[in-house]
């Protein structure tokens, strides 16, 4: 209804160029043009954005897909919306694994035995990581997986408790700079995969009761997504704005596509991936999955 | 300033110079370490722009009112328990196995109940700071002199009168240790909370601050969360000693 | 153990018996959402099914590891540097303060810090649990030797007994039973940092297994772990409760 | 007057139902019996001492009567209902005076408490206090705190807080034990004219046989290893007493030999 | 024989300098002055007993000497040396003994802390203890915590542990308050055989006359508000005193009679 639309809309993300299109849509004054109220929540832990979106601390939130698929898994009743960010060639280009000094990686079967960092168990590079791993013929059994954050990956690298760490850029570069090591793996692009990374969802509840609503954001995004793909300076400038990241930084790096569009079967790579790898229990049915 | 009031600040001093040194020397180079000097700029740029100041008014906000709750509510519950050692027998079981619950297992859940915001953040702050306070305020009334407890029966003091004049003013200096813990763990609660959760305050300006790799500025928040529970605790002891008074001097001796 | 003793403690299960049953009609009416509230039920099946698997068992040995090792560590330190402090003037005006700045500092924001300075290793954990499980068991130390009856104090001026002999016989006893009450703080304190630092340091444990569960929105795993961390700490719980019967039995002739 | 009113008032005593009374009483502490078949009552206004080795169980005996302990066989009954918890008209001076005040209260203050407790209303307090430091010898004290005063100052103190109960039956452990002889001569006679003039019932543990025979109405001497009377004496002496007159009469110099030798011998 | 040794002795210490010398010993606490202007020496082997009325300073005093409190005027030396802490081979026995025994250590931990503050060997301290225990009358009573042990029982504990310091000086502080008169006029006995045997400096404190002139070479009377001196009376008792005859003497009732109307002129 009117009187809902007029209400002020929360929508939560990590602090990544994956929300770039709601992050220029609320700069660029476009959800004003389209007569949302839009406010950014930053939110520390992609896992925490569904809890987030049930407690209407946000309406909308960010999450992966694999968050996102996990919690429907869970019970939670959750729809996606709009798209965010799909992998595309330059943003598998970012994704590597990366070894530290000392360590060399010639082919997949050199990770057997090695201790590798992911910035996320379950999460989003560690699930293409094992999938990279399994196409490639080897037991993901066989590798050490712990959990290092972006943050500390530099660090950690350094003093030699992980062999490898699943890492995207910036840190790529940052790290290789300062000489601590090579990219073992680009098991990205070897994937070469363009399902979405993150997309955004809302508690179908909400989403069904707030109908109008949810068109004029997914017009606002289609807009702004225009703008992320092809204007990197004011994409930039808004990821830097929310991310409180320096400029120079967040310009270095190229931001993820973004697609605004999110079809059910996008999903269905996903849910096959993650059965696989025993992250869900139940098949979930992709039609329920994404709002028409 | 005279010696004996700079006497405390050699060692911290001393640490930092050696810090600053080893950091410039050794050229390191750390998304998670920042020469001291980087962090004092931080510090006085954050304070300036009054970020820092407003995050601690969040901050403190959430753990002032899970202080105050926890505190009351441990407090009657360990005197409660002190005193009758029957309570204290039947709750056993129940207590020791939901003390160690920590509340950073419980956030996801508590974020769905409660959603974002002081709400959730109060109520978990008040959780953590329960139990330090009936733990200690347990011990301190098991420990009061006996033949005082015999004053009270002997005077057949109300349940209140006795709690009110001999139990709490008897067990005071330890109850004050014991909130003193409580408030030093409910700033650290608060800010955990904010770090892993809660998009307020000080926690979530480290959390900002290290995603977007500024680690002199978390290094400022981390310094900032440090002087303010130091202030606090300094506030703390100076209640102490305007409450207790010539009767803890005089009792104590010289 | 006594046969009222054991009646007690049955009584006390039966009181914390009658809780989970609370809980198990909370859940069969669905006062909260099954989603995020499993009911006993199918939270103790998560936990036979984890267990059956094998993988909840060596989660729990590595919790068990972390806080043993983080307690220990902080029960030697905190004793000793609040018996330094306690009973020393010099350490009073030169380190207090210092530590007084490290207590508020949430573990949580220490973490990166300590991976920075020890790697992602059983150290940098070690260090941070004890960092974090230190201080109830210094406060109180320092707050035991204070309140010793002066009159003692004076026994041993008497005996010209040496500075040592005064802390061991005299000040250590007499604070032994604030010491003790500090030390069951940290217990607790050492198992919520254990799952605090798997949580955020990505360390395997219970902690990580919570953490995993809740990311995956599985309530039932979540709560089948915390009901492991419940029955931790109470087992740890019931132990200090013996060692301070023990430590303790001139108290309960008083 | 008084006198006359008090022989009279220790006749009719005779005759009058008990009001404390031990019955068999037996206490075990720590495995170890104290207090064995302890059979002794007490009337209504008498003032009843009990003397005895160290040791040998006046203050676990005194302990019983006050409700501070539960016999652990037969049963000590006051105005004929079973003592089990302390009463308000009962009051207590503990021999250990340095416990039983509360150090974070001033001397006005440690008064002040037993006046709370019987809801005395706060602006009729200072008067009480101020009565209750003169009787005790303590007016210029009311400000100091329990470890600023003497050890015979807080045991002072600690009796006005008993008499600021206005209880009709005292309990004295060693009451005077840390005075010295003036003081506690004065003391004795304040005492004994207070718990006259209100027909207060006491029972009066002490050491001093003189001052047992010079205070009671009847003296009880106890035997250790387990505690159980072991002498009972009337004392016949004229009240009110006379600090020199009385303790040169004969009947009191029998009496003092009397319990001399009953203490003599019951030392190994 | 004894008896003769220790009258020389008395006799050859006017001569010899004093031990312990109060010389204008000045005492302000919490802004009033405690004690004023106390001169007062202690002859090596001397037995000096000081009596008073209650709160008139007599624990301070005995404070000054032990060096647990330093004068805020004049001096206070033993040996010489000014008395600025406390010394080992100086015992106090404390007039609250309720606080000056360890709770968490039996009465045989108590005294072993002595032994152990003098570093006597471990094997040797039981023999000690029980020794200790024996001459005090508590030989049964070694496994006992103090709180199990009645008001009298941890006085003698106090004082068993003060002994087993093997003290060349003796403060005691209203030792046998708590006691009855039989363990106490044994207690005496023991302490001035003890003292005697080994030459030993006391100073104590006490309220009752009787054992102060029984006791010592020489009583002291404090005035009060502030302390200071007010009478000083040699005892010319020949030793060893005995119980019977030595307090039947007309010395004794003499000094008696004048410490009497001393402390009685005191009060008010
Ligand atoms: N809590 C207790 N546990 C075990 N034994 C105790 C306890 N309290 C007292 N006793 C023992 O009981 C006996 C009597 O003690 P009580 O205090 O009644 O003696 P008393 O006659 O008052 O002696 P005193 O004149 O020395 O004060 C003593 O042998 C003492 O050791
Ligand atoms: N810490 C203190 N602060 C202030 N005044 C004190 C302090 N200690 C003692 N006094 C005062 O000093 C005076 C003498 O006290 P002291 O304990 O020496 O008396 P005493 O002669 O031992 O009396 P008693 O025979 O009752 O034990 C008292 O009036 C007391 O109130
Ligand atoms: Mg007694
Ligand atoms: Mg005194």
């Amino acid at each position: 209804g009117s009187a809902a639309a007029q209400a002020k809309i929360q929508i939560g993300c990590t602090a990544t160029s994956d929300c770039a299109s709601a992050m220029v849509a609320v700069d660029e004054g476009i959800f004003k043009k389209h007569g949302l109220d839009v406010e950014m929540t930053p939110i520390a832990i992609n896992s925490n954005i569904p809890a987030a979106i049930l407690s209407n601390s946000i309406q909308i939130g960010g999450p992966t897909s694999t968050v996102f698929l996990q919690a429907v898994d869970g019970g939670l009743d959750l729809v996606g919306i709009a798209g965010a960010s799909v992998m595309n060639t330059t943003s598998n280009n970012a994704i590597t694994a990366f070894v530290r000094n000392g360590i060399t990686i010639n082919e997949p079967k050199d990770f057997v035995g090695k201790k590798v960092g992911a910035p996320g168990l379950n999460a989003f590079l560690h699930v293409l990581f094992v999938k990279w791993l399994v196409e490639k013929g080897v037991d993901p059994k066989s590798v050490k997986f712990v959990e290092v954050t972006f943050p500390t990956m530099a660090d950690i690298i350094k003093s030699g408790s992980v062999d490898a760490v699943l890492t995207a850029e910036p840190f790529v570069t940052r790290m290789t700079n300062a000489g601590l090591g090579s990219v073992g793996a680009r098991y990205a692009v070897e994937l070469a995969r363009t399902d979405p990374i993150i997309f955004y969802a809302a508690s179908r509840e909400w989403a069904e009761k707030n109908a109008a609503t949810v068109t004029k954001f997914r017009d606002a995004i289609a807009e702004a997504a225009v703008i992320v793909n092809s204007d990197r300076e004011k994409a930039s400038a808004s990821i830097a704005k929310f991310t409180k990241q320096p400029l120079d930084l967040v310009k270095a790096t190229p931001p993820n596509q973004s697609e605004p569009r999110l079809k059910p079967e996008n999903l269905s790579w996903w849910i096959e991936v993650m059965l696989s790898q025993k992250m869900l229990q139940s098949k979930l049915d992709t039609s329920k999955l994404v709002l028409n | 300033m005279s010696l004996a009031r700079t006497k405390p600040l050699l060692l911290p001093l001393a640490a930092l110079l050696a810090f600053e040194l080893w950091i410039r020397l050794a050229h390191l180079q750390s998304d998670s370490l920042a020469p001291p000097s980087a962090v004092l700029a931080a510090l006085v740029a954050a304070l300036a722009d009054l970020t820092i100041p407003i995050a601690t008014r969040d901050t403190l906000l959430a753990a002032f009112a899970g202080l105050a709750i926890g505190s009351i509510i441990g407090l009657g519950l360990g005197i409660a328990f002190g005193v009758s050692s029957m309570l204290d027998r039947l709750m056993e079981v129940t207590v020791e196995a939901i003390r160690p619950i920590p509340s950073i297992a419980l956030l996801p859940i508590a974020l769905i109940a409660l959603g974002f915001g002081y709400r959730m953040e109060i109520v978990i702050v008040t959780f953590a700071c329960v139990w330090p306070m009936l733990i200690l305020s347990r011990t301190a009334v098991r420990g009061i002199e006996p033949r005082l407890m015999e004053v009270s029966r002997a005077l057949r003091l109300t349940p209140v009168q006795r709690t009110i004049k001999i139990i709490i003013p008897a067990a005071l200096p330890r109850i004050f240790v014991a909130f003193r813990l409580s408030a030093g763990i409910a700033l650290i609660v608060a800010v955990t909370v904010e770090i892993a959760i809660n998009p307020l305050g000080l926690g979530a300006g480290i959390m900002l601050a290290q995603q977007a790799l500024r680690p002199d500025l978390m290094l400022a928040y981390l310094v900032w969360i440090g002087a303010i529970g130091y202030g606090l605790n300094l506030a703390l002891i100076v209640v102490q000693h305007r409450l207790f008074g010539r009767a803890a001097t005089a009792g104590a001796g010289s | 153990m006594s046969a009222t003793a054991m009646i007690w403690r049955m009584a006390s299960f039966a009181v914390a018996a009658g809780f989970v049953g609370l809980w198990q009609l909370i859940a069969n009416l669905k006062l909260v959402s099954p989603v995020f509230l499993p009911g006993p039920d199918r939270a103790w099946t998560a936990l036979v099914r984890g267990f059956a698997s094998g993988d909840l068992a060596s989660k729990l040995v590595g919790t068990l590891e972390h806080m043993a090792y983080g307690w220990l560590a902080a029960s030697i330190a905190g004793i000793a540097l609040g018996a330094l402090i306690g009973s020393s003037r010099l350490m009073r005006t030169y380190i207090a303060p210092s530590l007084e700045f490290l207590r508020p500092l949430p573990v949580s924001a220490i973490i990166p810090v300590a991976i920075a300075l020890f790697g992602l290793t059983e150290g940098m954990a070690l260090f941070v649990i004890a960092f974090g499980a230190i201080w109830p068991i210094m406060l109180a130390t320092i707050h035991g030797f204070a309140a010793v009856e002066p009159r003692l104090y004076e026994v041993a001026r008497a005996l010209q007994m040496s500075r040592p002999a005064v802390v061991f016989k005299i000040a250590l006893p007499s604070a032994l039973p604030d010491i003790l009450a500090g030390m069951r703080l940290s217990l607790t304190v050492a198992l919520i940092l254990s799952v605090v630092c798997e949580v955020l340091a990505g360390l395997d444990g219970l902690g990580h297994w919570v953490l995993l569960s809740a990311r995956a929105f599985r309530s039932a795993d979540l709560f089948a772990g915390v009901i492991l961390l419940g029955a931790m700490g109470y087992v740890t719980s019931v132990a200090m409760s013996l060692a301070e019967r023990r430590l303790l039995a001139w108290q309960s002739m008083r | 007057m008084i006198l006359l009113a008090r022989l009279d008032d220790a006749k009719a005593a005779r005759q009058q139902k008990p009001l404390i009374s031990f019955n068999g009483a037996t206490l075990r502490l720590g495995g170890k019996t104290i207090i064995e078949n302890l059979d002794l009552t007490v009337r209504p206004g008498e003032f009843l001492c009990i003397v005895g080795a160290s040791g040998c169980g006046k203050t676990t005996a005194l302990r019983l009567a006050a409700g501070l302990y539960r016999p652990t066989g037969g049963a000590v009954t006051f105005d004929g209902q079973a003592m089990l918890e302390p009463r308000r008209e009962v009051a207590i001076v503990f021999q250990d005076y340095g416990k039983a005040l509360l150090p974070w209260r001033t001397a006005a203050g440690n008064i002040s408490l037993a006046l709370e407790a019987s809801r005395i209303p706060a602006r009729e307090r200072p008067g009480r206090i101020a009565e209750l430091l003169r009787k005790v010898g303590l007016p210029a004290h009311a400000e100091k705190y329990p470890a600023e005063m003497s050890g015979g100052m807080q045991q002072r103190l600690q009796i006005a807080r008993c008499l600021a109960q206005e209880p009709t039956t005292l309990l004295m452990d060693e009451p005077f034990g840390a005075l010295d002889a003036m003081t506690r001569q004065g003391l004795q006679d304040e005492v004994l004219s207070l718990t006259a003039a209100t027909n207060t019932t006491v029972i009066f543990v002490t050491h001093d046989l003189d001052e047992a025979i010079y205070l009671g109405d009847r003296v009880v001497g106890l035997l250790p290893h387990p505690g159980r009377i072991g002498i009972e004496l009337d004392v016949n002496l004229s009240r009110p007493r006379d600090q020199l007159a009385t303790r040169e009469h004969p009947e009191f110099l029998r009496l003092r030999r009397q319990l001399f030798d009953f203490i003599k011998a019951t030392e190994h």
